[in-house]
Protein backbone atom coordinates (compact mmCIF):
# COMPACT_ATOMS: atom_id res chain seq x y z
CA UNK A 1 0.00 0.00 0.00
CA UNK A 2 2.49 2.68 -1.56
CA UNK A 3 1.83 5.67 0.07
CA UNK A 4 2.95 9.63 -0.99
CA UNK A 5 2.50 11.96 2.15
CA UNK A 6 3.05 14.86 0.11
CA UNK A 7 -0.36 13.46 -2.82
CA UNK A 8 -2.73 13.74 0.27
CA UNK A 9 -6.11 14.40 -1.04
CA UNK A 10 -6.88 17.66 1.07
CA UNK A 11 -4.19 19.82 1.66
CA UNK A 12 -3.90 20.15 5.77
CA UNK A 13 -1.73 23.00 6.84
CA UNK A 14 1.21 22.10 9.26
CA UNK A 15 0.52 25.09 11.47
CA UNK A 16 -2.12 25.58 13.53
CA UNK A 17 -2.93 28.36 16.36
CA UNK A 18 -5.37 25.23 17.98
CA UNK A 19 -4.29 22.69 20.60
CA UNK A 20 -3.23 19.98 18.49
CA UNK A 21 -4.85 16.47 19.17
CA UNK A 22 -2.72 13.41 18.79
CA UNK A 23 -5.44 11.44 17.92
CA UNK A 24 -6.35 13.24 15.14
CA UNK A 25 -2.56 12.51 13.80
CA UNK A 26 -3.00 8.72 14.86
CA UNK A 27 -5.78 8.33 12.77
CA UNK A 28 -4.61 10.65 9.76
CA UNK A 29 -1.59 7.99 9.72
CA UNK A 30 -3.36 4.58 10.72
CA UNK A 31 -3.71 2.03 7.63
CA UNK A 32 -4.15 -1.72 8.08
CA UNK A 33 -0.75 -2.84 6.44
CA UNK A 34 0.94 -0.18 9.06
CA UNK A 35 1.19 -2.24 12.34
CA UNK A 36 3.41 0.29 14.28
CA UNK A 37 2.81 3.68 15.16
CA UNK A 38 4.99 6.10 17.01
CA UNK A 39 3.57 9.54 17.64
CA UNK A 40 6.06 12.14 19.87
CA UNK A 41 4.71 15.56 21.39
CA UNK A 42 6.84 18.54 22.13
CA UNK A 43 5.54 20.14 25.11
CA UNK A 44 6.01 23.47 26.64
CA UNK A 45 7.79 22.37 29.54
CA UNK A 46 9.26 24.65 32.80
CA UNK A 47 12.76 24.61 32.44
CA UNK A 48 15.30 24.49 35.51
CA UNK A 49 17.67 26.65 34.02
CA UNK A 50 15.18 29.65 33.00
CA UNK A 51 12.85 29.19 36.27
CA UNK A 52 9.17 28.79 35.66
CA UNK A 53 8.34 29.13 31.99
CA UNK A 54 3.95 30.14 32.24
CA UNK A 55 3.76 30.31 28.64
CA UNK A 56 5.70 30.34 25.26
CA UNK A 57 4.42 32.36 21.70
CA UNK A 58 5.84 30.69 19.12
CA UNK A 59 6.08 32.67 15.44
CA UNK A 60 6.95 31.62 12.34
CA UNK A 61 8.24 32.48 8.65
CA UNK A 62 4.42 30.79 7.92
CA UNK A 63 5.03 30.26 3.97
CA UNK A 64 8.27 29.00 4.34
CA UNK A 65 7.73 27.15 7.30
CA UNK A 66 4.85 24.72 5.18
CA UNK A 67 7.33 24.64 3.06
CA UNK A 68 9.73 22.84 4.72
CA UNK A 69 7.70 21.06 6.58
CA UNK A 70 6.74 19.87 3.22
CA UNK A 71 9.86 19.13 2.10
CA UNK A 72 10.78 17.04 5.66
CA UNK A 73 7.83 14.89 5.10
CA UNK A 74 9.09 13.95 1.06
CA UNK A 75 12.46 13.52 2.13
CA UNK A 76 10.85 11.38 5.00
CA UNK A 77 8.83 9.34 2.49
CA UNK A 78 11.62 8.71 0.45
CA UNK A 79 13.78 7.32 3.43
CA UNK A 80 10.78 5.14 4.43
CA UNK A 81 8.84 4.58 1.24
CA UNK A 82 6.25 2.14 3.36
CA UNK A 83 5.66 4.93 6.29
CA UNK A 84 2.45 7.42 6.67
CA UNK A 85 3.57 10.57 8.14
CA UNK A 86 1.58 13.32 10.08
CA UNK A 87 2.81 16.47 11.41
CA UNK A 88 1.55 19.79 12.82
CA UNK A 89 3.34 22.85 14.93
CA UNK A 90 1.87 25.22 16.84
CA UNK A 91 2.20 28.92 16.74
CA UNK A 92 0.79 31.93 18.91
CA UNK A 93 0.70 31.27 22.53
CA UNK A 94 0.50 27.94 24.03
CA UNK A 95 0.44 27.94 27.75
CA UNK A 96 2.47 25.28 29.99
CA UNK A 97 2.04 21.76 29.31
CA UNK A 98 0.30 22.03 26.15
CA UNK A 99 1.80 20.76 22.80
CA UNK A 100 3.56 22.33 20.24
CA UNK A 101 4.80 20.11 18.10
CA UNK A 102 3.42 16.76 17.44
CA UNK A 103 4.84 13.67 15.07
CA UNK A 104 3.22 10.71 14.10
CA UNK A 105 4.83 8.07 11.95
CA UNK A 106 3.01 4.95 10.98
CA UNK A 107 4.47 2.07 9.45
CA UNK A 108 4.61 -1.74 8.99
CA UNK A 109 7.18 -2.50 11.56
CA UNK A 110 8.26 -0.22 14.57
CA UNK A 111 11.95 0.34 14.04
CA UNK A 112 10.63 1.86 10.48
CA UNK A 113 8.41 4.07 12.59
CA UNK A 114 10.46 4.85 15.89
CA UNK A 115 13.33 5.64 12.95
CA UNK A 116 11.14 7.96 11.13
CA UNK A 117 9.17 9.96 14.23
CA UNK A 118 12.84 10.62 15.34
CA UNK A 119 14.22 11.68 11.80
CA UNK A 120 11.48 13.96 11.47
CA UNK A 121 11.28 15.37 15.00
CA UNK A 122 14.90 16.23 14.61
CA UNK A 123 14.80 18.00 11.26
CA UNK A 124 11.90 19.89 12.75
CA UNK A 125 13.91 21.17 15.45
CA UNK A 126 17.54 22.12 12.94
CA UNK A 127 15.21 23.38 9.48
CA UNK A 128 11.63 24.89 10.58
CA UNK A 129 11.87 28.53 10.31
CA UNK A 130 10.04 28.86 13.46
CA UNK A 131 10.77 30.93 16.97
CA UNK A 132 9.89 31.37 20.60
CA UNK A 133 9.61 33.89 22.92
CA UNK A 134 9.29 32.55 26.43
CA UNK A 135 7.47 34.32 29.41
CA UNK A 136 8.60 33.55 32.83
CA UNK A 137 6.77 33.72 36.25
CA UNK A 138 8.00 37.23 36.64
CA UNK A 139 6.94 38.75 33.34
CA UNK A 140 10.44 38.59 32.24
CA UNK A 141 10.46 37.68 28.24
CA UNK A 142 12.80 35.97 26.50
CA UNK A 143 14.12 34.82 23.01
CA UNK A 144 15.03 31.02 23.39
CA UNK A 145 16.36 29.00 20.32
CA UNK A 146 17.09 25.42 20.09
CA UNK A 147 20.87 25.96 20.79
CA UNK A 148 19.99 26.89 24.08
CA UNK A 149 20.58 30.93 23.40
CA UNK A 150 18.47 33.24 25.56
CA UNK A 151 18.38 36.66 24.86
CA UNK A 152 16.17 39.38 26.20
CA UNK A 153 13.09 40.38 23.91
CA UNK A 154 12.97 43.88 23.05
CA UNK A 155 9.81 45.55 21.37
CA UNK A 156 7.70 44.21 20.19
CA UNK A 157 7.83 44.57 16.05
CA UNK A 158 5.20 45.48 14.18
CA UNK A 159 4.59 42.73 11.58
CA UNK A 160 6.23 39.91 12.67
CA UNK B 1 24.62 48.27 -20.06
CA UNK B 2 21.62 45.77 -19.24
CA UNK B 3 23.88 43.78 -17.51
CA UNK B 4 24.02 46.51 -14.81
CA UNK B 5 20.79 47.02 -14.20
CA UNK B 6 19.91 46.57 -10.75
CA UNK B 7 18.20 43.73 -9.25
CA UNK B 8 15.37 43.99 -6.61
CA UNK B 9 15.62 42.01 -3.57
CA UNK B 10 12.64 42.03 -0.95
CA UNK B 11 13.97 41.40 2.35
CA UNK B 12 12.14 39.79 5.54
CA UNK B 13 13.63 39.94 9.28
CA UNK B 14 11.91 37.76 11.40
CA UNK B 15 11.88 37.65 15.27
CA UNK B 16 14.70 39.04 17.54
CA UNK B 17 16.31 40.76 14.15
CA UNK B 18 13.04 42.47 13.37
CA UNK B 19 13.14 43.61 17.07
CA UNK B 20 16.38 44.83 16.37
CA UNK B 21 16.45 46.89 13.64
CA UNK B 22 12.75 47.94 14.31
CA UNK B 23 11.35 46.65 10.85
CA UNK B 24 10.43 43.28 9.22
CA UNK B 25 11.10 44.11 6.07
CA UNK B 26 13.17 46.01 3.63
CA UNK B 27 13.62 46.54 -0.27
CA UNK B 28 17.59 46.30 -1.57
CA UNK B 29 18.39 46.94 -5.10
CA UNK B 30 21.81 45.30 -5.82
CA UNK B 31 24.04 44.62 -8.83
CA UNK B 32 22.70 41.93 -10.61
CA UNK B 33 25.78 39.58 -9.33
CA UNK B 34 25.05 40.16 -6.00
CA UNK B 35 24.99 37.19 -3.51
CA UNK B 36 23.16 36.79 -0.24
CA UNK B 37 26.51 38.05 1.53
CA UNK B 38 25.89 41.23 -0.17
CA UNK B 39 22.45 41.73 0.69
CA UNK B 40 23.31 40.82 4.00
CA UNK B 41 26.57 43.60 3.97
CA UNK B 42 23.69 45.79 2.65
CA UNK B 43 21.11 45.38 5.33
CA UNK B 44 23.89 45.82 8.16
CA UNK B 45 24.95 48.99 6.65
CA UNK B 46 21.50 50.77 5.58
CA UNK B 47 19.36 49.75 8.34
CA UNK B 48 19.33 51.78 11.64
CA UNK B 49 20.68 49.33 14.08
CA UNK B 50 21.67 47.19 11.32
CA UNK B 51 25.15 46.31 13.01
CA UNK B 52 23.52 44.14 15.68
CA UNK B 53 22.65 41.66 12.88
CA UNK B 54 25.16 38.53 12.72
CA UNK B 55 27.71 39.00 9.72
CA UNK B 56 26.55 35.51 8.64
CA UNK B 57 22.98 34.94 9.39
CA UNK B 58 20.92 32.16 8.78
CA UNK B 59 19.05 32.37 5.45
CA UNK B 60 16.70 31.72 3.09
CA UNK B 61 16.03 32.52 -0.89
CA UNK B 62 12.25 32.33 -1.86
CA UNK B 63 11.63 30.28 1.03
CA UNK B 64 13.97 27.67 1.29
CA UNK B 65 17.54 27.43 3.49
CA UNK B 66 20.33 29.00 1.10
CA UNK B 67 23.86 29.57 1.60
CA UNK B 68 25.65 32.97 1.80
CA UNK B 69 27.54 32.22 -1.38
CA UNK B 70 23.86 31.71 -3.13
CA UNK B 71 23.86 34.66 -5.88
CA UNK B 72 20.62 36.77 -6.39
CA UNK B 73 18.03 36.98 -9.31
CA UNK B 74 16.10 39.81 -9.55
CA UNK B 75 12.60 39.77 -7.68
CA UNK B 76 14.04 36.86 -5.11
CA UNK B 77 12.57 37.10 -1.71
CA UNK B 78 15.62 36.71 0.70
CA UNK B 79 14.48 36.47 4.64
CA UNK B 80 17.14 36.41 8.06
CA UNK B 81 16.62 34.08 10.21
CA UNK B 82 17.36 34.26 13.69
CA UNK B 83 18.45 30.74 15.69
CA UNK B 84 15.76 28.68 15.38
CA UNK B 85 13.74 27.35 17.74
CA UNK B 86 10.94 25.17 15.92
CA UNK B 87 9.60 21.95 17.93
CA UNK C 1 10.63 16.08 40.26
CA UNK C 2 11.27 12.57 40.42
CA UNK C 3 9.08 10.46 40.19
CA UNK C 4 9.20 6.13 40.54
CA UNK C 5 6.52 4.42 38.28
CA UNK C 6 6.45 1.82 40.62
CA UNK C 7 4.80 3.89 43.05
CA UNK C 8 1.83 4.27 41.42
CA UNK C 9 -1.03 5.74 44.04
CA UNK C 10 -3.58 3.74 42.65
CA UNK C 11 -2.50 0.22 40.73
CA UNK C 12 -3.92 0.41 36.67
CA UNK C 13 -3.62 -2.95 35.56
CA UNK C 14 -0.96 -3.37 32.56
CA UNK C 15 -3.86 -5.63 30.81
CA UNK C 16 -7.11 -5.12 29.26
CA UNK C 17 -10.01 -6.47 27.63
CA UNK C 18 -11.17 -2.90 26.58
CA UNK C 19 -9.46 -0.62 23.57
CA UNK C 20 -6.70 1.05 24.85
CA UNK C 21 -7.12 5.24 24.53
CA UNK C 22 -3.51 6.35 23.71
CA UNK C 23 -4.72 9.76 25.30
CA UNK C 24 -5.38 8.34 28.30
CA UNK C 25 -1.50 7.23 28.41
CA UNK C 26 -0.29 10.39 27.33
CA UNK C 27 -2.47 12.09 30.55
CA UNK C 28 -0.76 9.19 32.65
CA UNK C 29 2.91 10.44 31.61
CA UNK C 30 2.45 14.34 31.70
CA UNK C 31 4.58 16.81 33.66
CA UNK C 32 5.41 20.10 33.86
CA UNK C 33 8.77 19.17 34.18
CA UNK C 34 8.28 16.89 30.56
CA UNK C 35 8.75 18.36 27.62
CA UNK C 36 9.33 15.34 24.94
CA UNK C 37 6.99 12.10 25.07
CA UNK C 38 7.04 9.49 22.72
CA UNK C 39 3.90 6.64 22.16
CA UNK C 40 4.26 3.97 20.46
CA UNK C 41 0.62 1.99 19.69
CA UNK C 42 1.01 -1.54 18.22
CA UNK C 43 -1.95 -2.96 15.89
CA UNK C 44 -3.17 -5.89 14.52
CA UNK C 45 -2.49 -5.82 10.87
CA UNK C 46 -2.38 -7.51 7.77
CA UNK C 47 0.92 -8.94 7.27
CA UNK C 48 1.53 -9.77 3.71
CA UNK C 49 3.11 -13.06 4.48
CA UNK C 50 -0.01 -14.83 5.68
CA UNK C 51 -3.23 -13.22 3.73
CA UNK C 52 -5.30 -11.01 5.71
CA UNK C 53 -5.63 -11.37 9.44
CA UNK C 54 -9.02 -10.60 10.38
CA UNK C 55 -8.36 -10.69 14.49
CA UNK C 56 -5.69 -11.67 16.80
CA UNK C 57 -7.06 -13.44 20.42
CA UNK C 58 -4.88 -12.90 22.66
CA UNK C 59 -3.65 -14.64 25.86
CA UNK C 60 -1.43 -14.53 28.45
CA UNK C 61 -0.12 -15.66 31.46
CA UNK C 62 -1.74 -12.57 33.31
CA UNK C 63 -0.15 -12.71 36.91
CA UNK C 64 3.47 -13.24 35.61
CA UNK C 65 2.44 -10.89 32.14
CA UNK C 66 1.10 -8.30 35.18
CA UNK C 67 4.74 -8.87 37.26
CA UNK C 68 6.88 -8.96 33.98
CA UNK C 69 5.30 -5.46 33.18
CA UNK C 70 6.22 -4.18 36.41
CA UNK C 71 9.55 -5.59 35.99
CA UNK C 72 10.22 -3.98 32.70
CA UNK C 73 8.93 -0.55 33.74
CA UNK C 74 11.16 -0.58 37.42
CA UNK C 75 14.22 -1.41 35.22
CA UNK C 76 13.04 1.36 32.41
CA UNK C 77 12.82 3.70 35.45
CA UNK C 78 16.15 2.85 36.52
CA UNK C 79 17.50 3.80 33.34
CA UNK C 80 15.76 6.84 32.82
CA UNK C 81 15.15 8.42 36.33
CA UNK C 82 13.52 11.29 35.02
CA UNK C 83 11.19 9.58 32.63
CA UNK C 84 7.95 8.27 33.38
CA UNK C 85 6.42 5.34 31.85
CA UNK C 86 2.67 3.87 30.91
CA UNK C 87 1.81 0.74 29.19
CA UNK C 88 -0.77 -1.40 28.22
CA UNK C 89 -1.42 -4.52 26.37
CA UNK C 90 -4.38 -5.66 25.58
CA UNK C 91 -6.03 -9.41 25.97
CA UNK C 92 -8.86 -11.13 24.16
CA UNK C 93 -10.27 -11.08 20.30
CA UNK C 94 -8.68 -7.45 18.83
CA UNK C 95 -9.91 -6.79 15.39
CA UNK C 96 -7.93 -5.49 12.27
CA UNK C 97 -7.03 -2.23 12.79
CA UNK C 98 -7.12 -1.61 16.70
CA UNK C 99 -4.19 -1.41 19.39
CA UNK C 100 -2.61 -4.67 21.04
CA UNK C 101 -0.47 -3.09 22.98
CA UNK C 102 0.30 1.37 23.61
CA UNK C 103 3.54 2.56 25.35
CA UNK C 104 3.99 6.03 26.13
CA UNK C 105 6.85 7.46 27.70
CA UNK C 106 7.67 10.95 28.71
CA UNK C 107 10.99 12.87 29.71
CA UNK C 108 12.42 16.14 30.21
CA UNK C 109 14.51 15.78 26.69
CA UNK C 110 13.17 14.03 23.68
CA UNK C 111 16.20 11.52 23.23
CA UNK C 112 15.33 10.30 26.63
CA UNK C 113 11.92 9.45 25.85
CA UNK C 114 12.47 7.96 22.33
CA UNK C 115 15.23 5.84 23.83
CA UNK C 116 12.86 4.22 26.73
CA UNK C 117 9.70 4.23 24.94
CA UNK C 118 11.77 2.00 22.50
CA UNK C 119 13.41 0.19 24.95
CA UNK C 120 9.89 -1.09 27.03
CA UNK C 121 8.49 -1.98 24.22
CA UNK C 122 11.60 -4.01 22.56
CA UNK C 123 11.27 -6.01 26.27
CA UNK C 124 7.32 -5.97 25.96
CA UNK C 125 8.19 -8.32 22.77
CA UNK C 126 10.85 -10.28 24.57
CA UNK C 127 9.85 -10.91 27.97
CA UNK C 128 6.11 -10.20 27.96
CA UNK C 129 3.99 -13.67 28.13
CA UNK C 130 1.37 -13.39 25.85
CA UNK C 131 0.65 -15.59 22.92
CA UNK C 132 -1.79 -14.82 20.13
CA UNK C 133 -4.23 -16.83 17.91
CA UNK C 134 -4.57 -15.16 14.52
CA UNK C 135 -7.86 -15.84 12.66
CA UNK C 136 -7.41 -15.46 8.60
CA UNK C 137 -9.72 -14.15 6.33
CA UNK C 138 -10.66 -17.79 5.20
CA UNK C 139 -11.58 -19.42 8.68
CA UNK C 140 -8.16 -20.43 9.60
CA UNK C 141 -6.13 -19.38 12.71
CA UNK C 142 -2.87 -20.14 13.43
CA UNK C 143 -0.52 -19.87 16.44
CA UNK C 144 2.02 -16.98 15.61
CA UNK C 145 5.06 -15.75 17.78
CA UNK C 146 7.37 -12.79 17.56
CA UNK C 147 10.60 -15.32 16.03
CA UNK C 148 8.24 -15.34 13.02
CA UNK C 149 6.97 -19.40 13.51
CA UNK C 150 3.71 -20.15 12.56
CA UNK C 151 1.61 -23.57 13.94
CA UNK C 152 -1.86 -24.32 12.86
CA UNK C 153 -3.55 -24.57 15.91
CA UNK C 154 -5.32 -27.80 17.74
CA UNK C 155 -8.64 -27.64 19.62
CA UNK C 156 -9.03 -25.49 22.23
CA UNK C 157 -7.94 -26.10 25.55
CA UNK C 158 -10.56 -25.39 28.66
CA UNK C 159 -8.73 -23.38 30.66
CA UNK C 160 -5.97 -21.16 29.09
CA UNK D 1 15.20 -39.54 55.26
CA UNK D 2 13.89 -35.66 55.38
CA UNK D 3 15.93 -34.43 52.51
CA UNK D 4 14.21 -37.21 50.44
CA UNK D 5 10.76 -36.39 50.96
CA UNK D 6 9.64 -35.44 47.36
CA UNK D 7 8.86 -31.49 46.61
CA UNK D 8 5.68 -30.83 44.79
CA UNK D 9 5.19 -28.51 41.71
CA UNK D 10 2.68 -26.87 40.38
CA UNK D 11 2.80 -27.03 36.72
CA UNK D 12 0.61 -24.51 34.13
CA UNK D 13 1.12 -24.93 30.09
CA UNK D 14 -0.17 -22.14 28.03
CA UNK D 15 -1.30 -21.26 24.72
CA UNK D 16 0.31 -23.90 21.76
CA UNK D 17 1.38 -26.35 24.62
CA UNK D 18 -1.82 -26.73 26.23
CA UNK D 19 -3.37 -27.66 23.20
CA UNK D 20 -0.51 -29.91 22.34
CA UNK D 21 -1.09 -32.09 25.86
CA UNK D 22 -5.04 -31.13 26.20
CA UNK D 23 -4.67 -29.87 29.66
CA UNK D 24 -3.17 -26.52 30.96
CA UNK D 25 -2.51 -27.74 34.64
CA UNK D 26 -0.36 -30.74 36.04
CA UNK D 27 1.06 -31.70 39.75
CA UNK D 28 4.57 -33.18 39.87
CA UNK D 29 5.89 -34.41 42.77
CA UNK D 30 9.80 -34.94 42.91
CA UNK D 31 12.99 -35.35 44.62
CA UNK D 32 13.75 -32.03 46.59
CA UNK D 33 17.32 -31.99 44.56
CA UNK D 34 15.20 -31.21 41.12
CA UNK D 35 15.61 -28.51 38.76
CA UNK D 36 13.30 -26.97 36.18
CA UNK D 37 15.01 -29.76 33.47
CA UNK D 38 14.07 -32.61 35.69
CA UNK D 39 10.48 -31.10 35.96
CA UNK D 40 10.39 -30.75 32.15
CA UNK D 41 11.60 -34.07 31.41
CA UNK D 42 9.08 -35.47 34.08
CA UNK D 43 6.14 -33.28 32.07
CA UNK D 44 7.28 -34.66 29.12
CA UNK D 45 7.24 -38.51 30.28
CA UNK D 46 4.08 -38.35 31.74
CA UNK D 47 1.34 -36.09 30.02
CA UNK D 48 -0.20 -37.70 26.94
CA UNK D 49 1.56 -36.07 23.93
CA UNK D 50 3.86 -34.59 26.51
CA UNK D 51 6.92 -35.88 23.56
CA UNK D 52 5.77 -32.98 21.38
CA UNK D 53 6.19 -30.35 23.83
CA UNK D 54 10.01 -29.34 23.52
CA UNK D 55 12.92 -30.71 25.84
CA UNK D 56 13.95 -27.05 26.65
CA UNK D 57 10.73 -25.06 26.50
CA UNK D 58 11.24 -21.16 28.03
CA UNK D 59 9.95 -21.39 31.50
CA UNK D 60 8.98 -19.32 34.56
CA UNK D 61 9.05 -20.09 37.96
CA UNK D 62 7.16 -18.51 40.50
CA UNK D 63 6.09 -15.90 37.92
CA UNK D 64 9.28 -14.83 36.89
CA UNK D 65 11.37 -16.13 33.80
CA UNK D 66 13.65 -19.30 34.42
CA UNK D 67 16.73 -21.17 33.84
CA UNK D 68 16.43 -24.77 32.76
CA UNK D 69 19.42 -25.42 35.65
CA UNK D 70 17.08 -23.25 38.31
CA UNK D 71 16.51 -25.70 41.59
CA UNK D 72 13.04 -25.95 41.96
CA UNK D 73 11.41 -25.91 46.20
CA UNK D 74 8.02 -27.54 47.38
CA UNK D 75 5.37 -25.15 45.98
CA UNK D 76 6.40 -23.25 43.13
CA UNK D 77 4.84 -22.70 40.41
CA UNK D 78 6.06 -24.15 37.27
CA UNK D 79 4.96 -22.42 33.74
CA UNK D 80 6.22 -23.78 30.45
CA UNK D 81 5.57 -21.13 27.70
CA UNK D 82 5.39 -21.18 24.31
CA UNK D 83 7.53 -18.48 22.17
CA UNK D 84 6.04 -15.20 23.04
CA UNK D 85 4.29 -12.87 20.76
CA UNK D 86 3.21 -10.02 23.27
CA UNK D 87 3.11 -6.40 21.37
Amino acid sequence: MPCCHHLREVEIPYLTRNPIDPAVLLAEVSGPGRGGTTLFVGSVRQSPEDGPVVEIDYTAYEPMAEAEFERILREASDRWPEARIAARHRLGVVPLGEASVVVAAAAPHRGQSFDACRWVIEEVKRRLPVWKRERLADGAEQWSDNAGARHPTGPRSSGS
Amino acid sequence: MTTERPIEIQCRLFARYAEVVGTDRATLHLPPTATVADAVRELRERLPGGRALPERPLVAVNQAHARSTQPLTDGDELALLPPLAGG
